[in-house]
């Protein structure tokens, strides 16, 4: 772990957010199981020191464009247990009122650009973002996620190109977690690192142990004050892997077993606890309050999306155009 | 024997590659994984990799691609993996694909696997029907059968088109429709629509999974007297335009369904050419059944207020034949 | 004082970039060049490069930057250098921009100029109309004026409007039609149609180009006693389909014309709900006028054969005039 | 000139295909500026080398994907002066047989595919060529050209990469021209050399002197040498300029004149003509002598396209679709 001036309760503040990413998408497991969420279940297990770090790095006014992946920079900008719960229950107090599922929400006023599913939709977007600060002068930036499938489509390429020629403040972060879907990445590209690509548009790429929080907190830091000064954007790729199957219908039996078992040693909380820990920052009660803190919030998030109403079919068609 | 949809589908495909060489397939999953929907299970370990091929996230390239096989006499099949996702290929498709043999006169032969439709809880963008998109650019065939027995003849014969082919596999029918598929090279032209149901009172001209739910409307509505023929289109394009007149010339009265919204659906265009070359024999108005105007919802609740079912097939049905 | 339909775009995009610094341009060559048909030129002068800005050659990102911003608050108004390559940015708009409002509720106010259309001499690529495309997406709106007029107040309404408006400017017209546009703030709402010529026997509905072509057939048919009324939709989605039922039941006759290939066009829409709702006032069959099925072919020979035009409008309504 | 071993018959032959498409586009604007030509008019003035020098690196059988602006390659591909005229002036006798214009014109059966307008559009039809010869383990290539403006697109970085990915025998050959219509490099890209986009896919980038046809020659011919032993694609950037407006009505006023005086000074045929004197390859008799044979080529040209006949309104709608 780099050694970082992070007061201990920052540091906290992220452990709890790691912890309670892990624990809702565990709890979304569960409920998958019982046959309780509707649709698909797409986990961010192992790799979610990639978005609690990178959103640990940003101000409150920045915005983020998440992929499937990123639960854990989605509370960190505000998201709710309650409402994420309610999501994958498609409830009508879900982020979508029932009108998408799972991790397809955002909240543009808490800084969340809504994901949708075409991969790598989100990073032109992030882009014109981007190019809204720098026309009104915030010293905003935007942060946009994406995965290692994600950067062999086009618009990749346009964002990352249109962002460096118009240096505009964005920090484009990938989850390299090894697999799209089931493809393994030297069948997704030739290169070694995803940060080799950023050689393409003449802007920094750094790749970094996606595992270690403080790792990617600082890369994404680092890239964050060089894009509010007017550098230009980043790209940050943090090496993880995907712990589960693409979504929890996957087993990914395609994954070899001891590969899983390798990353499962680099488990990014455990890390993290460890480090904490021997830093004497967090102790067996303080972890077991966190944890207790983190049930009650998990247990309420449940029953507050099981009982809330299903959407009205009669809304149906509420909201398809704007109104002035 | 009874077989699913999908192992139709699977089935055409198998054989296909089988007894030609030139067809191989690409897409995203579709080697070890067997594909999203398990539709190439088992290719892999038969055909190999070089048949098979698992490409990177690049729908664009997967289908541009496809196009130069095809130009250069290879037969190949692309997968999307959710026909969403054929909005990442279009300009490929609209503006390469389909009019190369009109500019240049060198045919595309090539085929691309679109999962489509809802029903399966699946959402703003893995239950779209896209068909619309493509029914309006000249160049290209599209097809969308409604039974296994039309899955598979169709595919063979989308994969012997020298055109390129967009094939419109229903999700929902994968695993909940099942039928007799003859034996042998079983083929079904392209460009021929089927009477599912003969009847007197009503025409409902419809494709793809609307087919079983007009089926299940009819038989609501026999007892009231009322007797639906059901056209299945199965080829939306080039449309069996013959078969619908001769249908409609028999009822006198028409409905078009389908699972796309109705605004600027196929279906528009079938009530209009039915409104100028029908117009002596209607003896009501031509309604339509169809999504609204809306994205496909994800919640059960609001989807099953969306999509079109025999129900509301029955009561536009019924309205109709009393008219 | 008249002018082009080219300058009203150019006074509407001037007079709104004054009006709300939350408005700016991007687009390919739109600054220094002024644009491919030079409708920007000095605006890179006076707004300067933050306003008015020169993208690289990449549709799908531009149109996306423009959601970005559109969302952050700001009033993008993108210029596609041919309305073909809005293909190239399929994806963003129908399922990034037209969708958003719908699933996540937040406004996405955005303007995608598309120079679009024939009757130029330019080929397969440069002059197609792909409106339709567009259509059957429910959550964009499609603005396809005729006039200078109406060019002027649909632009400045559709950047004020909060959804994502495809704005049809036809290339025809930009520099063949001139015509007085009111002083000051002028704004010409977008979802209602004009009645652009008054008539009693045959009602056209159309828009774009053929406005003028319908209207110039309505002339050549004067003097045979039969009298068109010409709608200009001017808004495609939403459509004014109350101004459309409003002259059928008066006329009892209806066509509808329009350049895009008649398969899978607006025209289809637009006959099967006169097919539906107005099956009692309609004394004979709806008839369509528009391209056919193939790619807009180059030689002005071809492309003459290939569009709608006054003539070929008129013969048909002289047919329907006589049903 | 980078020496290099061939025979004085081959220098000869490229010193004719650079002349034969100087000599034609000339021709062209001529009859643009009498208004005998339908339709926009694209050159290649001053960038031939690359057409030409890519083109006569390979082998009879390999295949093109040109830009609208390798003439030259579609020349040395087969399509002859009368085709070609026929085509820009819309006749039956056209290689599109009215059907499209200009430069938007192919033949497989020749090797070439046929070009259509958004850019970059072609790479990856021509990775799908390649792709075909891998499958039928044939030792052809495919040489794929596109613009400094197609680059940022993103049909350019899917191609690149899946043909990285797969190894295929594609060659990605870069017009480099400074310009995009309007717009210059450093509105394009935030790299120095398009070449430097190689990187992003693990496959060799190379820059060669675009106005130099002999460097042309070599690095593609290397390309495509390391491609047919199954060594994957690369990608060669030309350097060049654009000499002309994007098309004739393009006056290409916003282009520094002293960019153009200074670019006018490497006329690629000039240096290649010098080059062949120095060398004693050719004299002013053999100079004249192919200067007469391909006046006399280019107005039997003019004269068999202006006598063929328009292309019959009646045909508008064969050939929409194929026929079994
Ligand atoms: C354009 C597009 N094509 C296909 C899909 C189907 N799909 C969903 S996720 C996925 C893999 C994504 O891989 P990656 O970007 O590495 O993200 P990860 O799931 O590994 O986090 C695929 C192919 C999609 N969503 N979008
Ligand atoms: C996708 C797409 N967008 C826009 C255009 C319009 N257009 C035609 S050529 C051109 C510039 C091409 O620049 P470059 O690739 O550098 O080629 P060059 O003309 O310089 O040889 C543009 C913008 C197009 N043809 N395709
Ligand atoms: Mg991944
Ligand atoms: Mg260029």
């Amino acid at each position: 772990m780099p050694t970082q001036d992070l007061a201990p309760a920052k540091l906290l503040r992220i452990y709890y957010y790691l912890k309670l990413t892990r624990g809702l998408e565990q709890r979304v497991i569960a409920l998958y199981r019982q046959g309780r969420i509707t649709g698909g279940v797409y986990i961010s297990a192992g790799e979610e020191a990639i978005a609690v770090g990178s959103a640990s790095a940003l101000e409150p006014d920045d915005v983020i464009a998440p992929t499937h992946r990123d639960l854990g920079a989605n509370l960190m900008k505000g998201i709710t247990p309650k409402e994420y719960l309610a999501q994958y229950l498609a409830r009508q107090t879900g982020l979508t009122r029932g009108r998408d599922g799972n991790v397809h929400y955002g909240d543009i006023k808490r800084g969340i650009i809504g994901f949708i599913s075409p991969m790598a939709d989100l990073l032109p977007v992030a882009t014109g973002v981007g190019l809204a600060f720098k026309l009104r002068r915030e010293r905003r930036v935007v942060a946009a996620f994406f995965g290692d499938g994600a950067s062999s489509r086009g618009d990749f390429h346009e964002a990352l190109n249109l962002a460096a020629v118009m240096k505009l403040p964005v920090i484009f972060i990938c989850h390299n977690n090894q697999y799209a879907y089931s493809t393994p990445l030297e069948r997704q590209m030739a290169v070694e690192h995803v940060a080799d690509r950023a050689k393409a548009y003449g802007m920094p790429g750094v790749t970094v142990d996606g595992n270690d929080v403080l790792a990617v907190r600082s890369a994404v830091a680092l890239a964050a004050s060089q894009a509010r000064e007017g550098g230009g954007p980043s790209l940050v790729e943090g090496k993880t892997m995907r712990m589960r199957g693409h979504a929890e219908h996957d087993d990914a039996s395609y994954v070899p077993a001891a590969m899983l078992d390798e990353w499962r040693k680099r488990d990014p909380i455990d890390r993290f606890e460890t480090y904490l820990r021997t830093q004497k920052i967090l102790d067996d009660s303080a972890a077991k309050e966190i944890g207790d803190r983190l049930s009650t919030e998990i247990e309420e998030a449940v029953s507050y999306a099981e009982s809330s109403p299903l959407p009205d079919a009669r809304d149906l068609l509420e909201g398809v155009y704007a109104s002035p | 024997m009874e077989i699913t949809y999908l192992e139709a589908i699977r089935q055409a495909l198998w054989e296909e590659m089988d007894r030609d060489e030139r067809v191989f397939m690409l897409g995203e999953d579709i080697g070890v994984y067997g594909g999203a929907f398990k539709i190439t299970k088992g290719f892999y370990e038969k055909f190999g990799p070089e048949r098979v091929i698992d490409t990177p996230l690049s729908e664009s390239a997967f289908v541009g691609a496809a196009i130069g096989a095809a130009l250069m006499g290879m037969r190949p099949i692309v997968e999307m993996q959710f026909a969403d996702f054929i909005a990442c290929a279009f300009d490929q498709i609209v503006n390469m694909a389909a009019k190369h043999h009109y500019r240049i006169g060198e045919p595309v032969p090539l085929v691309i696997r679109a999962p489509y439709g809802g029903g399966i809880g699946a959402g703003p963008y893995h239950s779209q029907c896209p068909e619309a998109w493509f029914f309006h650019v000249a160049g290209l065939k599209l097809v969308a059968p409604s039974t296994p027995r039309d899955a598979k003849g169709l595919l063979k014969a989308s994969i012997r088109d020298p055109n390129p082919v967009i094939y419109f596999e229903h999700k929902y029918l994968y695993r909940h429709v099942k039928g007799e598929v003859p034996d042998g090279d079983h083929l079904v032209p392209i460009g021929k629509a089927e009477i599912k149901r003969q009847g007197s009172t009503v025409s409902v001209i419809t494709y793809g999974a609307m087919v079983h739910h007009s089926l299940k409307a009819a038989e609501q509505l026999m007892p009231e007297g009322i007797d639906l023929e059901v056209v299945d289109l199965r080829t939306l394009q080039p449309m069996d335009f013959e078969t619908i007149m001769a249908s409609v010339e028999k009822t006198g009265r028409a409905m078009v369904v389908h699972e796309a919204p109705k605004t600027g659906g196929i279906g528009g265009e079938i009530a209009a050419r039915l409104a100028e070359e029908a117009f002596r024999c209607l003896d009501a108005p031509i309604f339509r059944v169809a999504s609204p105007h809306s994205p496909v919802p994800f919640s059960p609740v609001l989807e099953e207020a969306y999509l079109p079912n025999a129900d509301k097939i029955a009561l536009k049905a019924r309205e109709l034949a009393r008219f």
